[in-house]
């Protein structure tokens, strides 16, 4: 105990406590969402396809962050088009947008003379080496989503569960659509530059899938996402002090068992 | 009767593709404390009529107009005849039926008076135990009295109801008529069905659509007029009935 | 098939062997290196352009052990079967991981790969790379020697600067967020520090002892190579309070960049 | 045309060409099937959950890849079994098998001494660069798919479209479903040794989703896809000659653009 | 009458939780030509009963035994009452249809007769122009008689029935009971349905569903044995009908 009070001494420690609780908060969020629209893939999609916005950052001289982010938010608007306008199915669209943001992002990384940097390494971070800046970033789009969801919670729960009926309430579902996932892009490009896609797959679906273990109700799910998935982290991180091993897969093997002792407790439980 | 019109359909065609169309020049008025029976076989345009009215389908020529100038103002309940939504998604029975008062507010919150209404309307379908039940929970018809909740509970001016008593057991058909002959003091209402024992005795006007819209300003249909306008028809099924065709029809 | 390739046309992995490579042959020849992009395995993507020059060549020059030759050179050979690869860190004291014994299997511990980003290994490549070239063009002989006299003796210039300016600052520590440098750190009496240990993620513990070494041993600034993002040594930076500074192992100019390099040593050390 | 037909002599151009025939066959069955499914990204799971199997091979000193095929099976089946039987979302428990595949293969990386190779390269290939023994692989591979969806077929379309009907048929679903699971992992895996993941994704989907333009039929998707599929390496692979650039983007935006004329196309026909 | 019993169900008790049980110690056999007509509330449990019976659904407690020893070898043709499909999956009607023809055989392949059978049954309701629609260009009433054909396709020993009418015209419906009544010539027959009307005049026996079973021999219900049995009855709505009580219920 007296370690780990000193390690939060460190600020790349207390810098990784506070991202993973930000995370947690987003990835509550955002992950409930998407998970209960079945499009938990959009976090790899968007990440992927804005590898065509840094590769053009690059060719171009600009910020390969501000590339990324623009790209994020086209392809988030293009995966909806898509799915409203074009008749792809969801996880399909995902799928083009993913591949065509990587290829645009290999031909200028390609177009670029001399040796190009590991583009992808832009955009996957590590939970430990979170910067001071990502910190405020998280924190300005964590404000954002919570006073979204907050304010916003029937209309973004109802167009989730039916679109259809929403739009006779008299809603214009599909500008929503948009918004929803313009913010929703947003959160996985910041979110993914401070956990790396791996974790963030993680954060964004095994808490959602422990939630749903207790309840079948969105914002339960939220809190509770938020809740296992802070929790996963403190112990992971804690744990991977002790064991001495990277803490993002120490992290997920903790979620899981989590998922794992749960399920099982909660089955024998039920069965008495 | 309250002639003043809510919605206003004038040569109206639709379909799911131009070079398919479904429903042909269409005219067609509802006003005010209408309780329009539709009827008519299996494909012959019904929902997709219901689709085009409320803003769901656009129409491939013609003009709806409403009441307001903009359909985001007319306040419409709507029972959608097959729901497509996705049984795993994690929400309550009873934010199912609060939905139904949204009428257009995003920042929408439920106070406990509105609670309160909907738990009452889940009582009176007899659901009031389900209410903090996941949807993916309940059988087929309280599932189809949870979206009749829903689309009832704000009032609307004008209630759409597409095969309301699909898996609805007797009894509780009977009272949903029976709340609809009460609800029509309030507001206007279209009900498609197939129940046509049902409908000459609760509504007031009949129309039958088979690509076209055959308009009957009456209750009572026989046998004939069902042959004059083609309303290829049920109700012959059940033998003669007296009936009164309207001039200007 | 029985195709005749080119045979001045030779292939390596990485710019800086490049250069040396077209220093050592005479201006007709052709060289080509394949990784020229980001060495993100997911986005490896060589154009059809470069494997034909794979195809249409005789030899392949590899620089050692890195990632990218122990995952492709294989399928490289496999296309063309006339292609002779040849490995230009043969005779370096290789870096290795502490071997470990697991039960009945022995682990040999991986080659740290970044031989040529210190002068004197890069010596014993460029002598290699010099044998290759004899070995496989006997008729230019005369023409590689005595290019190689020329290049061998700009790197031990390179050398005898290093080992001068740095003679004071033996046992003394940099820190570096991808290990580049072990060889360079090895042979002029310094000890590299990176995040990530033997190019693994870092761990809480490891990054723990970092900091405080760094405090300890006064570090006053962390390289980060261009092909990395820097935020990732950020954290480190700030809570040292010490500069990032941008290094380029993978520089064609090997010359300048070294040379850089010793300046920017010799400020932070 | 004679440089195309010159082009053809180069052992690695036609073997690039008979390795995009047989990725076509086999992303014109296995995709049509997870397309239809929407699971689209199984493929991105399973390809990353065998990144464990790497890892641990890496670690006893086997070889990576049987590694990989081991890792690759077994998360295919926990993916069934978590939807079957854990009631967890299809696409969540993919994400979670893709993360925890990972972060195995993170900690045996981790935990073998040396300097650590990139593992993710053992999987990820390039069309330009395939073997004769990757061919030789794949064209068992193809045999396989065919027989089996040829002998199959009925039963497979059924399970697809409506496993509990199938399952009061007499069938035993869950099986067969496990199977089928297995022969997607294989298939996966081996395709994305010689297209990798970003073609890959591309070819399992962008081919499905020009078929779906002509048909709604599953037979025929198979057809349509594997055709388009296969016209689009072609064309893809002849073009990043001419404008030397990295094949699997240009196939890829080869794919995208038929896919954007034809659906143009159709909607001009259709309006008029 | 044949008394060979196809099914046999022995103190079954079934629920999707184990602390939740919605079919309490239910007994029941289904005979050879038998037509059982299943009544009862809506959320009763009758969808449940199905699909116990199809082996859909493990029972919590219990025994079901098949005429063969494994379910696998009877022959049983299903309609359910919601389809959970999704719409957007590429398969056209007439495959639907043929997949009621699979009968166990993993290597099925459809002959000419069987496609035209699959194609004479689409005709018979109505649908042969639709036989190669994708199977979500439909109307409500159009899928529902896909799924029926794809029930009765292969002739089954036993037919289930999940509410068959939902959607459907009164045209089709009273076709749709014709056939049935053909139909239980050669095969039992077990019929959800909340249509009481119909249920006297084509089923041989009436069973309700709440929780219990209560099983009446005979297709005649009053008010009487409903209240005795506790059977919450829509068949009150109709008001008193003769009924016979079996001694052995
Ligand atoms: N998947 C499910 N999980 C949990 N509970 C369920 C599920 N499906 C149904 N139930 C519950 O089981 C009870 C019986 O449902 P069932 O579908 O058998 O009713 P039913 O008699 O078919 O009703 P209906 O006439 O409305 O179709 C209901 O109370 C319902 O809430
Ligand atoms: N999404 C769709 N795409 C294409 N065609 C459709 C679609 N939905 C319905 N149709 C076709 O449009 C016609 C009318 O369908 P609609 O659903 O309006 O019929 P309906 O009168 O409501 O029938 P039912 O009584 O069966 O509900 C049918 O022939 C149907 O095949
Ligand atoms: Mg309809
Ligand atoms: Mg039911
Ligand atoms: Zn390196």
């Amino acid at each position: 105990m007296q370690e780990i009070i000193s390690l939060l001494g460190f600020s790349f420690f207390s810098n990784a406590v506070i991202a993973g609780l930000l995370t947690s908060i987003i990835a509550g969020i955002a992950g409930t969402y998407i998970v209960s629209r079945k499009i938990v893939f959009i976090s790899g999609g968007i990440t992927h396809a804005s590898f065509g916005g840094i590769g053009l950052a690059y060719f171009l001289g600009l910020n390969p962050f501000f590339g990324a982010a623009v790209f994020a938010v086209l392809s988030a608007l293009g995966i909806e088009w898509s799915t409203q306008k074009a008749q792809v199915r969801e996880d399909s669209a995902i799928a083009i947008l993913w591949s065509l943001g990587m290829a645009i992002g290999i031909i200028f990384v390609f177009l670029t003379p001399g040796y190009a940097p590991n583009l992808m390494s832009f955009l996957f971070g590590n939970i430990l080496t979170v910067t001071t800046t990502d910190i405020i970033t998280m924190l300005a789009l964590t404000v954002l989503l919570i006073a979204g969801i907050t304010l916003f919670y029937r209309l973004i729960l109802y167009i989730a569960f039916d679109q259809e009926y929403t739009k006779t309430l008299g809603f214009n579902t599909t500008i929503v659509r948009y918004i929803i996932s313009i913010i929703i892009a947003l959160s996985i490009v910041m979110s993914i530059r401070v956990a790396g896609i791996i974790l963030l797959l993680s954060l964004f679906t095994i808490p959602q899938a422990i939630a749903n273990i207790f309840t079948h109700d969105f914002k339960k799910m939220i809190f509770i996402s938020i809740a296992f998935s802070f929790l996963g982290v403190l112990t992971g991180l804690i744990g991977s002090y002790y064991f001495n091993l990277p803490s993002g897969a120490i992290i997920i093997f903790t979620l899981i068992i989590f998922w794992s002792i749960l399920k099982v407790t909660i089955k024998l439980f039920r069965t008495h | 009767m309250d002639r003043t019109p809510i919605i206003n359909i004038k040569n109206v065609s639709a379909g799911y593709s131009p070079d398919k169309i479904i429903l042909k020049n269409i005219n067609f008025t509802v006003y005010k404390n209408d309780f329009i029976g539709i009827i008519g076989p299996n494909g012959g345009g019904k929902s997709t009529l219901l689709k085009v009215i409320l803003g769901l389908l656009k129409p491939l020529n013609g003009e709806i107009s409403y009441k307001e100038k903009s359909y985001n103002k007319v306040n419409i309940g709507y029972l959608p005849q097959i729901n497509t939504i996705d049984k795993d998604f994690p929400i309550k029975v009873i934010d199912v039926v609060l939905s139904g008062l949204m009428n257009g507010n995003p920042f929408k919150r439920f106070s406990r008076p509105e609670k309160q209404k909907a738990i009452d309307l889940l009582s009176k379908m007899g659901l009031e135990k389900y209410q903090n039940n996941p949807i993916s929970k309940l059988s087929g018809g309280q599932m189809q009295r949870v979206y009749l909740c829903r689309a009832i509970i704000n009032n609307p001016e004008l209630l759409i109801l597409d095969e309301p008593n699909t898996y609805v057991d007797k009894n509780f058909e009977k009272e949903l008529y029976q709340h609809l002959i009460e609800l029509n003091q309030k507001m206007a209402i279209l009900l498609v069905t197939h129940d046509i024992g049902t409908i000459s005795s609760v509504v007031k006007t009949i129309a039958c659509v088979n690509e076209k819209l055959h308009y009957h300003n009456s209750n009572i249909i026989s046998e004939e007029v069902l042959k004059t306008y083609n309303c290829p028809f049920e109700l012959i099924t059940h033998g003669h009935i007296p009936h009164r065709v309207l001039d200007n029809h | 098939s029985n195709k005749v390739g080119n045979k001045n046309h030779i292939v390596v992995s990485i710019l800086p062997q490049k250069q040396l490579v077209s220093q050592l042959v005479p201006d007709d020849f052709k060289v080509t290196t394949m990784v020229t992009q980001g060495n993100s395995p997911a986005t490896y993507s060589p154009s059809p352009v470069q494997i034909k020059d794979v195809n249409d060549s005789h030899l392949y020059i590899k620089i050692g052990n890195i990632g990218f030759e122990q995952a492709w050179i294989d399928r490289f050979c496999e296309l063309n079967p006339q292609l002779k690869v040849e490995d230009s860190s043969k005779g370096i004291e290789f870096i290795r991981g502490e071997a470990e014994i697991h039960g009945d299997h022995v682990h040999e511990g991986g080659i740290e790969p970044h031989i040529w980003t210190s002068p004197k290994t890069m010596l014993q490549v460029v002598e290699n790379t010099k044998d290759i070239l004899v070995h496989n063009y006997p008729e230019l002989t005369q023409t590689i020697e005595s290019n190689y006299i020329t290049l061998r003796d700009s790197l031990i210039n390179i050398d005898s600067l290093y080992t001068q300016k740095l003679n004071n600052f033996k046992g003394k520590s940099f820190l570096i967020f991808h290990p580049a440098y072990t060889y360079l750190a090895r042979d002029y009496g310094l000890k590299q520090i990176s995040i990530e240990h033997n190019g693994k993620e870092p761990s809480v513990k490891w990054i723990q002892k970092i900091i405080d070494f760094a405090k300890l041993e006064n570090i006053k600034a962390i390289f980060v190579q261009e092909e990395f993002d820097k935020r990732n040594a950020e954290i480190i930076s700030k809570e040292l309070d010490i500069d990032i500074i941008e290094v380029h192992p993978l520089k064609e100019d090997y010359e300048t960049e070294m040379k850089d390099l010793l300046n920017k040593l010799e400020t932070i050390l």
